[in-house]
């Protein structure tokens, strides 16, 4: 259905529900939708599963989500950062759960969840902890492990310019989570530095078609 | 007027098929039209409807067919037909075009069909002949993709026969990935409860049920 | 390793070995890669199994291919087309081998090759006659096909240009195979309308980088 | 200097050991160097070597650490720290850059490691520790992935014990995935055979074989 654009990120992140399955893009901070997190902050949301390369960094975005008590699990590939201290006292105090998964395989389970693809035999991670209960199988020779789709209730997700239909592109390694979150997704909300008019992007570069974009904000900051 | 059409009701034509349907299509739907009578659809939608049509050779935001010069080859639908392109369009590779339509990103597709059962399975990519040689193309992943399955096709063939029918003898396109059956004759809903009869285009409900072998439920019931 | 800039398609497709699985581009005539094509049937390799959307047309290109009864096994989505009767002759006669699979089915078991996952379990095709024979999963209520990856030990690909590291970028819809074909096999060889300097092309737009090319070929007719 | 070198000996400082490992890659390689020591390796490879390195956060053909204005926060490694492009570069999103790491596109990954086996087992992720709190990032997508996976440690940890053992007793990252691992004291391959030792700098093979808990097989045996 059309895309939605939105008048500021409080509207663009309206409705989350108490209980959702949040992705979050971006890797470190390029690409990360530091606008929506700090609305969906404001929106009020709890008992939040959220799913992200990382778990949150010093006090802001998502460290500062986790901090008011929100998030119920997270699902990274790489919590354990410098600065990662409201996560790693969060998690030490046995108030958040975890659940860490191979960089690789968190982006191939949320495509697998846009994409229709029931499961996946996968090699990475075979024969070590992080494929302890999972079925195992072999395959030309080779061990897989069976991983299952992530998907999302909401995506938040930043990216560089959007047209007036949705359409996204982004910028450099800020592109990282954003196009396979979009697709994993039921309601996906970008957070953009630029609208542009229908038109203005190159129909051969977008990276995001508009078929999976729901809501467009621009950044207050641009 | 259709071979089937029977004499003094008002069965739809092809092209009234194809406007009834454009009707159900909700404003910024994104929908694929298969090959065939179905592409006729597009010229029934309002170009202030925002729909936009997807083709699975990958693009978004197909535009009409194309005339003259703006015949490209490097720019066809589904059929290899050449076509072209709205502002707003995106390209995208075959594994990207049929991730979006298995993963069920689309919110309407429009199939032709040789059957469809009472539970929504669909025949339309074989007749079963023992000669004839196989070939699928994308009806199989049409058919399970998108979030709304809608069948176009007569209701009857030119011999007479139903192709709604309680149990497909041609083999399947999908499983109960049918949702609604537009035809000559009728718009049927396929439902947990049975078939729906949502409206008929000169027949009775009875005068169906008459033809059909299968129990048909009035709209409303 | 570093593309090969050939001088013609002979160049280009030296080395093709019998029996080798070939992957072609293409999607009708948009993205065929005609005259690696021609030069294929020039080079001589015979007892091939041939991965493409179709089975060929008319008289040249694949289906030329196919007259020289070069091929042993077609796998396709779509054989059967108005003027496919260089295959529908092969066929009924025996002398060739046909796998029937569903186009999203045949793209995705190559992007599989090509992403290095052992197996995915697809709904489509669940209960029709091309899921025969293969092992079945109801997955979240739904049935799924567990499918196998496809691997080329050749892809030829047509696209719109290449910078002189091979990355490539495609044209409209003639886009289709050729970037999924170019991570599925051992070596990649691409016909291209035109050779552009390394940096002509916008690193956001490349759609096959060049790690996954090993030869490219400027149109003789270019 | 590094702290376990052995005094009258050659061993290599981590300076050395990345420009023997920038000597074994060959021209045209498509590479992933690890976070951490192997970055040190792109400081080692001529510019001519036409070496176009990957970073698995999505790029190819990255160039070196961004300085002063340069500085772009939209483009990191995956040590999230600033870095350059270069001409022929190519972004591409996650998913795609992991399939290309998983799908055995890359020539040679370079990584770090706690320990390897004799058998190629890799633990470089978690020590282990009951508190430590897991995070594996891209290490065992990097190493089931690359052709070729190369690993740059010190042979020996600061208290002296063995990091190439019988069998890891850290938490395993990938089994049976390391090639060639390259130290300050010794390069060695893992065979089929077992451990080669195919060059040393300073220590006899038997030297080497007196220190570690395994067999050692000399280069050319």
């Amino acid at each position: 259905m059309a895309v939605q654009l939105c008048a500021d990120a409080d509207e663009a992140v309206a409705g989350v529900q108490d209980g959702s399955t949040v992705l979050i893009g971006g890797f470190g901070m390029a690409g990360m939708p530091v606008e929506l997190i700090d609305a969906l902050i404001r929106q009020g949301a709890t008992d939040l599963t959220v799913v992200s390369n990382n778990a949150g960094n010093g006090d802001t975005g998502l460290a500062a989500l986790l901090a008011k008590g929100r998030v119920r699990k997270v699902v990274c590939s790489f919590p354990r950062q410098s600065d990662s201290y409201v996560f790693d006292e969060l998690y030490r105090a046995g108030k958040i759960e975890l659940e860490v998964v191979p960089q690789g395989s968190l982006a191939e389970r949320m495509r697998a969840a846009g994409a229709g693809i029931g499961a996946f035999f996968c090699p990475t991670g075979a024969g070590t902890l992080l494929a302890e209960g999972k079925e195992i199988r072999v395959i030309d020779g080779r061990t897989h492990v069976l991983e299952y789709p992530i998907k999302g209730d909401v995506a938040l997700i930043g990216a560089h310019r959007a047209d007036r239909m949705g359409n996204l592109v982004y910028r450099k390694t800020a592109r990282n989570f954003g196009p396979v979150m979009a697709t994993a997704a039921t309601t996906v909300i970008a957070q953009v530095r630029e609208v542009v008019d229908t038109g203005a992007l190159d129909p051969e570069s977008v990276v995001t078609p508009s078929i999976y974009v729901d809501r467009v904000v621009q950044e207050a900051s641009a | 007027m259709t071979p089937d059409r029977p004499a003094g009701q008002t069965a739809l034509g092809k092209h009234d098929i194809a406007a009834r349907i454009a009707r159900d299509i909700p404003h910024g739907a994104f929908v694929n039209l298969g090959i065939g009578q179905p592409t006729l659809v597009a010229d029934h939608l309002p170009a202030d409807a925002g729909v936009v049509l997807h083709t699975e050779n990958g693009m978004l935001n197909m535009g009409p067919a194309a005339q003259g010069d703006a015949i490209d080859p490097d720019l066809t639908n589904a059929g290899k037909i050449p076509v072209t392109e709205l502002p707003g369009a995106a390209y995208f590779h075959h594994a990207d075009s049929f991730a979006m339509m298995r993963g069920g990103h689309l919110d309407i597709c429009v199939l032709g069909a040789f059957q469809v059962s009472a539970s929504g399975d669909l025949a339309n990519w074989h007749t079963g002949a023992p000669d004839a040689i196989p070939a699928v193309g994308g009806a199989m992943d049409l058919a399970i993709g998108a979030k709304k399955v809608f069948v176009m096709m007569t209701l009857f063939t030119k011999t007479g026969a139903p192709k709604l029918v309680s149990e497909c003898t041609y083999p399947l396109t999908g499983l109960a990935c049918v949702d609604r059956v537009y035809t000559d004759l009728a718009v049927f809903d396929i439902t947990p409860r049975g078939v729906v009869v949502r409206e008929t285009f000169g027949p009775t409900v009875d005068d169906l049920a008459g033809r059909l072998d299968l129990p048909l439920i009035p709209a409303g019931d």
